[in-house]
Order: C-alpha cells, then structure tokens, then sequence
C-alpha cells in the first residue's frame, strides 16, 4: 500500500548467445497489442576485430549482477517517464563466452508512433553501455586474450 | 571487509574477492594498491552498495564493495 | 565496363504480411559478416486507430510500382554515400490486406558501429514514408474505408 | 496521353487509369479536374516519368504521367 510504485526487477542476462529467432518471437509476441505502430530494435553483434594484429576470436562476458539489475531498473524508470507513450521496453544481455558473428545485447522499443521507440532505444543502449558493469575477455587465437574496453 | 573484484582487476588479483581493511574509500583505494600489483595504473572505479563512488566517503564496514575495470556491455 | 556503377533496383514489396520470423532470419544471414557490430531494425506495426469512431480492422497498401522502386534505389544509394561504414541495407514493404497487429515495413540496417545503422535507418524509414508512393486505404467494420495519410 | 491513378483518387474516378489531353501539366490538371469529380478538393501530385513536377511544364505525350494522392507508407 507504499504510494512509491514498486518495480520488479527483472533479470536481463541470457547465458550464451542471443538467437536471432528469439527476435523474431520477441516482436511476434506484440501482435495482440493494437496500439503499436512502431518497433525499433537494436542488436549487438561481436565483431572481430583486430587486436595486436590477431582477430577477435569470442569475447567472455562476466558480470556484476546485482548492481547490473539495480542500475537497469533505474534505466527502465527513467526511460518510461521520458517516453511515456513507450507500451514496451525489452532488454537482453548474453553472459559467458560469445563467438564472433553471434548476438550478444538486444534491445527491443515499441510504441505507437516511430518518434519515441527510436528514441528510446538509443538513449537506452547508450545508458548500458556506459553504466551497466558487465566485462568483456576477447578471446584471441593461442590462448591470449585482451580486455574489452567501451569507447 | 571483503572486497568484489571484477575482469581485469580479478585475473591481476588471482581471484574475485579480497579481504582489505580501510575505514574510507580513499583508505581502501591505498590498501588495494598494496595488494593487486599494477592496479595504481590501471581505471577502475569502486562503487558501495551498487552505486558507483568519485569521492572519499567514511565506510562502516557493512557495505558492498566492488572494485571495477572498465565496462565493456552490449 | 562503364565508370558509371551500375546500381540493381532491387524489389521491396512483398504481398502480405511480414512474418515476425523474418526479422530473425534476416538478421541471421549476417553472422558470417564479422566486420558487423551493430544491427538497427525498424517495424512498422498496423495499429488499431479509431476513425470516425470505428476501429481499423486493417490496411489494404497499393503502390506505384516502378516510381517506388526507382525512388528506393535513389534513397539506398544516397544512405551508403552518407554513411559509408554501413555494410548491409534491407528494406521491405507489404503490399495487399494487412491486418492490425501485423507487420507491414521492415528497415535493417549493419555497420560496425551503432552510430551508423542507427542513424541510416532513421533517415531511410522517414525518407521512404514522405517519398514512396504508397497507399494505404483502412478498413473499417459495416465494409466501410478512409485512406490513410502519413502526419 | 493515358494517366495512371492511384489510391482514394483512382477509387473517386473508378479506374486506375485514364485518357487525357493536355499539352502541359497545367493543362492536365485541368482536364483532370473536369473528369474526376472533387479532384479540385483533393490534395495530389502528378508524376512526370516517375518523378514529381511542382512546376508547369511541357507534355510531348510519350511521357509516363501518374496522379498521386498523399503516400502512406510505412
């Protein structure tokens, strides 16, 4: 009976890769919402560069889970009061190791106009890349490795 | 007090926590440095009950403390 | 053997609905391409407005066929010359009876950074809505129609 | 010269296509406007060899001519 809504904090990490079905089947889902007119989505995918002239092989993602889920929270809140015309925010995050070529980070906006779920989906893929601490190992050929580092 | 230690950080350390003493971040960021060799060159950030710190503030012991590389997300 | 780069008009028009599989698969084909960092999607969802008071059931699209072809293959080529990095853009559009709820315009765009296909389908999903002669007549209960105009 | 129509315009003249004289745009849209019932209401564009003419200009009649309602797209 708190007059603060209580939100869920709700676990964004998958361990292994991002199916590009599960795309799919995300955006089928809100077919039966008839005040969509606009997903936009956007999609991680582990390139391979070239580190120290050898190419990336994977890269490992570990995390620190709990501030991660915290920080996500505040993000989803901050991110329905500045787009509230947004009916949906979707966020998925791979953990463990990642191969090139594979997806590892969705996020999925929908709302009935473009505006606001194009919008959204940028200031939110900005906001966990730069505050959600989750590290990355890129894998090289010969057993080396170097530490991924956001620009 | 027991200490997170995360990436980078944790493989400089061998391990993905620490037990150091300080009674202020500033004194944990000294007590670090004489324990993870390399970390006096390295970014990281510590960040108390899952909210990252920029200045020296009084630790009573019981917080969660998390030593942390740079992010790498998405 | 002309200086000229001869540019394919590729067909964007697909009769019915976009399947939310699609979207998956489309983006699938991209795994081999290991310079790809970033996928930006959008899609246009048939929405349930009320006109006159009567909820739309659906839209029926028609379009000028080679105009909207030729205008596309303009619009592509001026997006791979403002953003150079861009390295996959696919669009398609439905033609026919699409009903609410299900998907009528799909824009994928890949780059290494987000930046790119970020901004590139911005700019192609608003480029196609004010220049692609399309048409889209709303299907009304009691058999009855408007046409919808885009704002 | 034959001249395609499209959407809420083809439907007012019932048909997607129709046969015009007119020596110039401007005289097409007036020899539309007297086949095609509250096409002076209307808002349309016409298409010259797939591209849209804002300004009078000359028609040989072996151009391609379309009359466009607003696009909806998307």
């Amino acid at each position: 009976m708190s007059a603060t809504k209580q939100h869920k904090v709700r676990d964004i990490f998958v361990e292994g890769p991002i199916d590009p079905d599960f795309v799919g089947e995300s955006i089928a889902k809100h077919a039966t919402r008839h005040d969509i007119g606009a997903h936009e989505v956007f999609l991680g995918q582990v390139r391979g560069d070239e580190v120290d002239g050898k190419p990336v092989q994977a890269i490992a993602y570990t995390a620190y889970r709990d501030m991660a889920l915290e920080r996500m929270t505040a993000i989803r809140e901050e991110a329905f009061a500045r787009w509230p015309s947004m009916t949906c925010l979707h966020v998925h995050h791979s953990l463990g190791t990642i191969k090139t070529g594979e997806l590892c980070f969705m996020v999925l906006a929908s709302a009935p106009h473009r505006q606001a779920a194009r919008e959204a989906v940028a200031w939110v893929v900005d906001r966990v890349k730069s505050e959600l601490p989750i590290f990355g190992k890129e894998i090289l050929p010969d057993s080396t490795h170097a530490w991924k580092v956001n620009r | 007090m027991k200490v997170l230690l995360f990436g980078l950080i944790a493989e400089k350390a061998g391990a993905s926590e620490i037990d150091v003493q300080g009674s202020s971040t500033g004194e944990l960021r000294q007590a670090l440095t004489g324990r993870i060799v390399g970390l006096d060159r390295m970014m990281y950030a510590i960040a108390v009950d899952r909210r990252i710190v920029h200045e020296d503030i009084p630790l009573t012991g019981s917080e969660e403390i998390a030593v942390l590389p740079p992010f790498a997300g998405g």
